[in-house]
């Protein structure tokens, strides 16, 4: 059924003569109709990812949708504001917490993949896309580099609660970021948050040397 | 049996210049399979090549050998339509030889 | 093959088998690293270039720049496959070794090099980490070594 | 992977710890490795491996797939990976390689379709008759320019389809494909990655798979490009030949039209 309303669209559109310029296909809405229902056939459970890992919240929902094109400001805007506001800063207000622990976190990329033990706890592979320290050559370059985080920014309470905001739910200031949603989703406890933040912006870290 | 090698043998200048590629796991011993278990020290010992019967390589090999071995070397003479032949055993006693023709 | 195995075991009689195989040219009596043993597991079980030394039964080699790393880069991405290239200058070179110094065992291959055969091998071997790499020679009876440290680096990390 | 890889080795946990060195220095020197590979891939192990199983009498029919139809017409093996995927009228649907091999295997040497697909991915213990049969039939349109053609309202279809499966983010990491595979320049850790929506990128990303993958010692297909892909996005597992593997093949194959098909390569 679906494939023939496909191809009636199409003959339709090439049957529209004088309007050549533009041969319309199907809506964006009905190719991305079309697109889950393909996914839906394609992928099965296997380990720790179950196929509900498709069904996309609002963010995920929306950025794939404006993916490839410019994003409107009152899109991105909403998707800042929903996310900020689902920020969980840490009830005692310590956000730093140790930063070899952190380093280990940042080198660690296993984590929710179905060959992993979800027994272990994640890494957050911020390796794979940012440079830390002037000690691991082996870094990407998808986010911008972090080397000197804290010591370019300053070690101050407002910026310690930017880069908390910034591992739990990146999405709340840049929308449809590359980066994930380390607290927000559960990817990281918030333990490891705060080991992260303090590889960030303890002094002593390897980060701001 | 052990799948083929690919040998290839040209000549350079006044020498015959070989390539060979072998199919073999190369265990080291120390690799776990998906069930956990460590699979055994399997890898190639031997290798020998000859040209016109004459030895022009032999080798001993430890498990440190990449996986699929590749080996390049270079001996004087050789001539086109004349053959090599590569020899390798392995450490449970397997063998295989296979030729390739001097293009 | 099959029919020079043949010929060996017809002849058979009073004349030893490892003689008829060292005259076939499969052998060459003290030929180089090898020492008539068809695989030297002593060699291939040591963790030092003097445990290595030993089970050759060579004295310690004498560093040398006329043995050199060819197409062997600084820097692995990643340690399951190292090429590594060495040719040696030395006159009458016998044999070349690549050995790594932290893997757990160092030896990982022994090339004899028969006259007429260039003294330059390459292949390809696993490293366990950054490690130095030596390329040892025999020439003329004696021992000469030069070494390199390749760098081992792992990728993705995704898993 | 890494995790075997590094039992393998039997060697301290050092996963991606690098000593200091100079960044410009070491990429020439992996370049330096990569060169160094090119002199001998053992894809070639492969390729000859599954040259002889095409040729090969198998199955309940006992039948060779040297009258396999990729396309091209019957037994036409030179060329056909360079036009795929591409409609086929016989199955009424959109296939890539690895689709049209579990159909010839079923319509000619006459086995079920689940034991056509079995063990798509191989490993030591358990070779792949698949891997070898795409290292096969891909090497014989090494130099050839990829040309897969839309016309058919089916490819157009899948193409679409393709794109937003390419820019769905979904997972508890928010990824997509186009997270690392969607700007120019970028790598992750030291692996370049192709930006897979510019020509040039899908271009070069595309026609060097299949690929002997030195990390695992095993030659590897598009399909499992993508299944790992998915793996490492956290989705769920794609499984081989589905229609969201085909359609975003085709989204990738027809993008990158009119570069040399330059595979089965090598990388780490």
């Amino acid at each position: 059924m679906q494939t023939k309303h496909w191809i009636a669209l199409a003959s339709a559109a090439a049957l529209v003569v004088g309007c050549a310029a533009m041969a319309p296909g199907p809506s964006d809405a009905e190719v991305r109709a079309k697109a889950a229902e393909v996914m839906k056939a394609s992928f099965k459970d296997r380990g720790q990812a179950k196929v509900d890992r498709l069904t996309q919240d609002e963010t995920q929902a929306t950025c794939s949708q404006y993916a490839g094109k410019e994003l409107p400001k009152d899109v991105a805007a909403r998707i800042e504001q929903a996310n900020l506001a689902a920020i969980k800063y840490p009830a005692n207000g310590n956000y730093l917490g140790d930063w070899k622990r952190g380093e280990q976190i940042a080198q660690r990329g296993t984590g929710f993949q179905y060959s992993d033990d979800p027994a272990q706890p994640s890494g957050a592979n911020c390796y794979a896309c940012h440079q830390l320290t002037k000690q691991e050559i082996s870094y990407g370059t998808i986010g911008p580099s972090l080397h000197n985080f804290g010591k370019l920014r300053g070690y101050g309470d407002d910026m310690k609660k930017y880069a908390w905001g910034k591992v739990w739910n990146a999405e709340a200031y840049s929308a449809c970021t590359n980066m994930p949603r380390f607290g927000h989703a559960g990817i990281l406890t918030e333990e490891q948050v705060r080991d992260v933040v303090a590889l960030l912006m303890d002094p002593a870290s390897p980060v701001n040397q | 049996m052990a799948d083929p090698m690919k040998i290839r043998a040209n000549v350079v200048g006044d020498s015959t210049e070989v390539k060979v590629l072998m199919n073999h796991e190369m265990e080291t011993g120390q690799r776990k399979d998906a069930q956990g278990k460590t699979v055994p020290a399997w890898f190639i010992q031997n290798v020998t090549a000859t040209w016109n019967g004459k030895t022009v390589l032999n080798a001993q090999w430890g498990p440190a050998v990449s996986k699929n071995p590749f080996l390049a070397f270079k001996f004087k003479g050789g001539a086109k339509g004349e053959k090599v032949q590569i020899t390798w055993t392995d450490s449970k006693g397997d063998k295989r030889t296979d030729e390739a023709t001097i293009a | 093959m099959d029919a020079r195995r043949r010929e060996v075991l017809k002849t058979g009689g009073g004349v030893s088998l490892l003689a008829l195989v060292a005259a076939a040219g499969w052998l060459k009596p003290g030929d180089a690293l090898a020492q008539g043993a068809a695989w030297n597991k002593a060699a291939f079980e040591t963790h030092s270039l003097d445990e290595t030394m030993k089970a050759f039964g060579g004295s310690a080699p004498a560093q040398s720049k006329d043995i050199a790393f060819v197409s062997t880069p600084d820097i692995a991405e990643n340690g399951a496959v190292v090429p590594v290239g060495v040719s040696s200058s030395i006159p009458k070179t016998e044999s070349i070794a690549i050995l790594v110094e932290k893997n757990p065992n160092m030896l990982a291959a022994v090339f004899d090099i028969p006259a007429g055969t260039d003294p330059a091998v390459s292949t390809r071997i696993k490293m366990g980490q950054s490690s130095n790499v030596y390329a040892l020679v025999k020439a003329d009876g004696k021992y000469y070594v030069a070494s390199k440290e390749i760098k081992v680096t792992l990728g993705g990390c995704g898993g | 992977m890494i995790g075997t890889f590094r039992a393998a080795l039997a060697v301290a946990g050092i996963a991606c710890a690098v000593p200091l060195v100079l960044a410009q220095s070491a990429a020439d020197e992996i370049e330096k490795y990569r060169r160094a590979l090119q002199d001998g891939n053992p894809a070639e192990l492969w390729e000859a491996r599954g040259e002889e199983m095409w040729k090969a009498r198998a199955g309940p029919k006992n039948a060779s797939l040297e009258r396999c139809d990729l396309g091209k017409g019957p037994g036409v093996v030179k060329g056909a990976y360079a036009e795929l995927p591409r409609y086929f009228a016989d199955a009424d649907r959109v296939m890539d390689l690895e689709s049209r091999l579990v159909w010839c295997r079923v319509a000619l040497q006459g086995m079920t379709e689940a034991d056509a697909k079995r063990n798509p991915f191989g490993s030591p213990e358990r070779k792949a008759d698949m891997e070898a049969l795409v290292a096969y039939v891909t090497g014989e349109s090494r130099g050839v320019k990829m040309n897969v053609s839309l016309d058919h309202p089916k490819m157009r279809e899948a193409y679409a389809v393709g794109e937003k499966i390419f820019f769905f983010r979904g997972g508890p990491h928010d990824f997509a494909c186009a997270t690392c595979h969607g700007e120019d320049g970028k790598r992750i850790r030291l692996q370049d990655l192709p930006n897979l929506t510019s020509k040039a990128g899908a271009q070069k990303g595309y026609t060097t798979w299949p690929a002997y993958r030195v990390s695992q010692g095993e030659l590897r297909t598009f399909q499992w490009r993508l299944n790992d892909c998915f793996r490492q996005q956290r989705f769920p597992e794609l499984e081989f030949t589905s229609p969201a593997s085909v359609a975003l093949t085709t989204f990738l194959a027809y993008n990158a039209n009119g570069a040399a098909f330059d595979a089965p390569a090598i990388k780490r």
